[in-house]
């Protein structure tokens, strides 16, 4: 193990540990859980939409397809069948899933522009259908029914919970087999094909694995709102966040969404002050940073990082 | 006789829908750019309609002698001083720019105009005239002839001026254009605002025709994106045709169930061959559009 | 008797850290008609393009008669009167042959000249007269080269600079195409420079030329000058 | 001596191109075991599409490709990579983002099977064969030209092929540079690797291969030994052009 591999794999651990010390002993106030809940929730989101887009070139405008299927098996699951609100979570997976691999047979064989537009239009059309279906409550949407319903502690808990095993998940993915081929197609997707890289086979896996990370983190932000409505559950809005998050931290490296996550939940609590404008601010910011620094915060870091190695290696 | 008023009713409905899938055609076949925001030029568009012909006390329908100008200002200074720019980054990155900005440009809408839905009627809006037997409506059949007339006009400017040609030889080429003495910066800046201009013509229709939002964009989008899909790349002869379609579509779905059959059609359509029908066929020979 | 039109003062063109053109200087004569030979990767199409102003120069001096047009970009490098004919014509295919010439008179100063200009490539290529409504696309190789020889013509260059003419094309039609460039050159005393792989062809039509490899000018000299044998020592080293 | 060898490839009348164009238009030959094969040819003649072609970045329109047997014309690239082809590309194409340890390693994991311990191994012997192993830890992107076209060379050992195509290995090297990476293919050729090689230096090719193939319009015009091949009328007539008396 390399040193910086070390050094990587400590800082998480400590961090990590530091969070669940903190939800342990219960020194935060239910008002920070609430902004980490967010935050730990969209950097999982974030992560997934980067695995898509910055490493294997599947730019989805249309993961919200899977928050939206897994909030309205929680609250199909809480409120007809009556059953545990975890169960439900389970469901929403399962049916993610099953619908990623339906979909990736379609999708896998586009490229590019149509790829995008056609997770869009899968979302879209999922958001009408649910729209017009009264087993759903048609545009009203449904409330959770969970008792006793879980507390921000609680959510906190499951969104640190998820948050750790999304970043488990990625960055042993990277670190496999298969995480080597994809970091080699985000860099030249023919020269990899040319080295042995299966890129359908690998395109297939990222594209579920983002699928269920995303329900999971979609059923625990419809948790955390209580209600879900088509114009809700598949809304742009989520991939909007995850365009953002990524472009702000960066595409193609872990930190990218994590710091853009911070970022974004930040951001948009100080925006909020301002009514109306948080998504505009957010989209002059977003477009200045693709066009001046389209390494995003942490890719530009590293840059500058590694010029200033250079710099003093040569100094010295 | 039902069938019949089906399928004229698809039809007046079609040239609407014609004209919004144009403005993105243009974008896609000549700057080779997928424009996510064109949803909210439509939008824009209507909302310019609307407030000049309560500002002016006018006739909903001569906005466009106003509208037009200023949406295709609009466009050819956003794509001159921004879009340029970021497509030299390639593809993605314009296309996430694009992506901002009609986020910015929806909720800027939402801020000046409120949520609120809009419509503008006239007294003509609900007058029908009885043509052997069909009922044919006013406001229907006036903006089917606008939009056959925008489209004639951008056909002749494509295929008569100068700076039509020159459009045209840089989506063809954008190098040997370019070597012809062409600006492609320019041209390219032109065409975005021809696709602006269209805008604001399907945003006058948007807004006779139907109620919308500032938030109702992505429909329109989606709306283009299902007219380009079938009509192919640039192809103005197949815009109109698959605007039709897209028309009797929607007459034939009703409220419910149009938009979801044109969403699942161009999904399957997408799956098929991500081309367009029109061109394949003309190439078998088969179809006489 | 006549002065420089093209001056090219020690052009380098890098791609990254690739030296594509390094350090190529040439004086082209008004009304000459010069060559720029070499092998692929000698070079020679990275400096024509950079002269175009498709790429970008990294050093040196481009000056088309007593300007300085360094750094040019394409649309005003025809403005100024300098036009390139890439590799392989590329035709605007969807358009027809009457609208690919009409674009070719697309900057200002060539539009009230388009008729006659017209008639010009008409009489010099008489079959693409024949197929002028035709999309250029349909047409064989040799006539799509004719039609981007035809598009440059239109617009009143002062210098025509030609990549490649007879790559791909029967002999027969590299034939006539040369003997037609011969007579362009003649007739309105156009400036000529082809880039060619076809060292015998090109030093026996043209005034003066350059050999180049690996970047650099290694030979030049007109056609007395240049001797087969010093030519096959430079390039298969025997 | 090589007539008595097996045939590694049999490349038969095969077209292919990109879209409307046709760049490959019949072309057929036979590449012994153990040889090394030389391709040259003027500018378009379709070298580096048949490259792409036998690796399957470009679709087969007409004819086939066996390899060692088994015909291969329909597989996906990376499916042929693991019956033993390898190549390099012209403008090399690292992954510049990763470690040069990590390119080749993706050659060694995906390419060859190796799990990801052993292929770190033989990735850094590839990058030690080739002269880049004290620079293993390095970005890719951070690397100049020379060491770029080294990397292409390591990474296609990394695959362990049975035939390997260099394309321009030496194209846009200075003089000095192009002598070491000679020098590096020779070696390879000492290990019995069978070799597809194009390169324009025809001086060097004379030299170094065993073969010569002369290629134009897509097709194969002259294949034999090198002297034989470049002392031909037809490649004189296409490097130089017609003798023409005016």
């Amino acid at each position: 193990m390399s040193k910086k591999t070390l050094i990587y794999l400590v800082v998480y651990a400590t961090l990590g540990l530091f969070f669940i010390a903190m939800a342990l002993t219960g020194a935060l106030s239910s008002n920070v859980m609430r902004y980490l809940v967010q935050i730990f929730l969209y950097i999982s989101i974030g992560e997934v939409w980067n695995l898509l887009s910055g490493y294997a070139g599947m730019t989805s405008l249309g993961q919200q397809a899977f928050i939206g299927l897994a909030g309205y098996s929680v609250a199909m699951a809480t409120t007809v069948y009556k059953i545990h609100f975890g169960l439900g979570i389970l469901i929403g997976v399962g049916i993610s899933a099953i619908v990623a691999t339906v979909l990736a047979f379609l999708l896998l064989r586009m490229r590019g522009m149509y790829f995008s537009i056609t997770t869009w239009v899968v979302a879209e059309a999922l958001g009408t259908f649910f729209l017009s279906w009264g087993y759903v409550g048609k545009g009203a949407g449904m409330t959770m029914n969970i008792t006793p319903y879980p507390r921000v502690d609680a959510l906190y808990n499951m969104s640190l919970a998820i948050c750790l095993v999304t970043l488990a998940v990625v960055y042993i993915l990277l670190r496999s087999k298969i995480g080597l081929g994809l970091t080699a197609m985000r860099d030249n997707i023919s020269a990899a094909a040319s080295l042995g890289v299966d890129i359908g086979r690998t395109r297939f896996l990222v594209y579920l694995v983002s699928a269920v990370i995303t329900a999971v983190a979609g059923a625990i932000f419809c948790i955390n709102k209580g209600t879900i409505y088509p114009d809700s559950g598949f809304s742009i809005g989520w991939t909007i966040s995850m365009v953002f998050i990524c472009i702000i931290g960066g595409v193609g490296t872990i930190e990218g969404p994590v710091v853009g996550a911070v970022i974004y939940v930040l951001l948009q609590e100080f925006l909020a002050h301002y009514p109306g404008w948080s998504n505009i601010i957010l989209g002059i910011i977003a477009i200045l940073i693709i066009i001046y620094m389209p390494d995003g915060i942490v890719g530009t870091i590293k840059k500058k990082w590694i010029a200033l190695n250079r710099k003093t290696e040569k100094a010295a | 006789m039902y069938i019949v008023q089906v399928l004229i009713n698809g039809i007046l409905l079609g040239g609407i829908y014609a004209v919004i899938g144009l403005g993105m055609s243009l974008i896609l076949g000549i700057v080779k750019l997928t424009n996510l925001a064109h949803g909210e030029y439509v939008i824009v568009g209507a909302f310019a309609s609307t407030v000049l012909s309560e500002m002016l006390g006018i006739d909903p329908l001569l906005t466009v002698f106003i509208s037009i100008p200023l949406m295709f200002i609009f466009g050819y200074l956003l794509q001159r001083i921004l879009i340029n720019h970021s497509m030299k980054r390639g593809a993605e990155p314009a296309l996430l720019v694009t992506f901002g900005f009609s986020i910015i440009l929806k909720d800027a809408m939402l801020l000046k105009f409120s949520p609120d839905a809009r419509h503008i009627s006239t007294d003509y809006s609900n007058n029908v005239v009885n043509v052997f037997g069909m009922d044919i409506s006013i406001l229907n059949g006036l903006l089917l002839f606008i939009s056959i007339i925008v489209i004639l006009l951008l056909t002749l400017f494509l295929d008569k001026t100068y700076m039509g040609k020159a459009i045209r030889a840089t989506a063809d080429d954008a190098e040997a254009a370019a070597l012809s003495g062409i600006n492609v910066d320019k041209a390219f800046a032109v065409a975005m605002g021809l696709a602006t201009a269209t805008a604001a013509v399907s945003g006058l229709c948007v807004s006779m025709k139907w109620t919308f939002y500032p938030t109702s964009g992505g429909r329109y989008l989606l709306v283009a994106f299902v007219v380009v899909v079938i009509g192919g790349l640039g192809d103005i002869k197949g815009t109109l045709v698959a605007g039709i379609l897209f028309g009797l579509m929607q007459v034939i779905g009703g409220a419910n169930y149009g938009l979801l059959i044109s969403y699942i059609f161009l999904i399957l359509f997408l799956v098929v061959q991500p081309k367009n029908l029109l061109g394949r066929l003309k190439n078998k020979g088969g179809a006489r559009v | 008797m006549s002065k420089d039109i093209l001056k090219l003062e020690n052009i380098k063109v890098k791609y990254g850290d690739f030296v594509a053109v390094d350090g190529v200087t040439m004086n082209v004569k008004e009304g000459h008609m010069v060559s720029v030979i070499g092998l692929n990767g000698s070079g020679k199409t990275s400096l024509m393009n950079a002269v175009a102003g498709l790429t970008k120069i990294s050093e040196g001096k481009v000056y088309l008669g007593d300007e300085d047009v360094t750094g040019y970009s394409s649309h005003k490098m025809v403005s100024a009167g300098l036009s390139l004919v890439p590799q392989g014509g590329h035709c605007f295919n969807r358009m027809t042959v009457l609208d690919n010439l009409i674009v070719g008179s697309y900057k200002k100063s060539a539009r009230a000249d388009k008729q006659k200009n017209l008639e010009k490539v008409f009489e010099l290529f008489p079959v693409l007269a024949e197929k002028k409504d035709m999309a250029a696309g349909s047409l064989s190789g040799g006539q799509r080269q004719m039609v981007a020889i035809g598009r440059a013509l239109m617009s009143n260059p002062k210098i025509i600079l030609f990549d490649e003419l007879s790559l791909g094309l029967a002999p027969v039609v590299v034939k006539d195409i040369y003997a037609t460039i011969k007579k362009i050159n003649e007739i309105d005393n156009t400036t000529i420079v082809l880039i060619e792989q076809d060292t015998r062809r090109a030093i026996a039509t043209t005034d003066y030329s350059y050999i180049m490899l690996k970047g650099k000018v290694l030979l030049e000299g007109d056609a007395t000058d240049l001797s087969d044998e010093d030519i096959k020592k430079a390039y298969f080293g025997i | 001596m090589q007539q008595t060898a097996n045939k590694v490839l049999k490349v038969k009348n095969v077209c292919s191109g990109y879209e409307r164009i046709r760049i490959l238009n019949g072309l057929s030959f036979d590449v012994y075991e153990g040889e090394v094969l030389g391709v040259i040819g003027p500018n378009g003649c379709g070298k580096t599409t048949m490259l792409n072609t036998l690796v399957g970045l470009i679709r087969i329109d007409e004819g086939k490709i066996e390899f060692n047997g088994k015909e291969v014309s329909k597989l996906p690239p990376f499916a042929r990579c693991g019956l033993g082809i390898g190549r390099t590309f012209q403008v090399p194409r690292p992954f510049v983002g990763m470690s040069l340890l990590d390119n080749v390693l993706v050659a060694s994991v995906h390419g060859a099977g190796h799990s990801i311990k052993d292929g770190e191994k033989i990735a850094q012997e590839c990058l030690d064969r080739v002269g880049l192993g004290d620079k293993a830890k390095l970005k890719a992107g951070e690397l100049t030209l020379l060491d770029r076209k080294k990397l292409e060379i390591a990474r296609a050992l990394g695959t362990e092929p049975k035939l390997l195509l260099l394309d321009e290995v030496a194209a846009g090297l200075t003089e000095l540079e192009v002598t070491e990476v000679m020098k590096l293919v020779e070696e390879l050729k000492k290990e019995n690797l069978t070799i597809i090689w194009i390169e324009h230096i025809i001086e060097t090719m004379v030299n170094a291969t065993d073969r010569l193939m002369c290629m134009a319009e897509g097709k194969n015009v002259i294949i034999g030994k090198p002297e034989e091949v470049v002392a031909s009328p037809i490649v004189e007539e296409l490097y130089l052009g017609v003798q023409e008396d005016e």
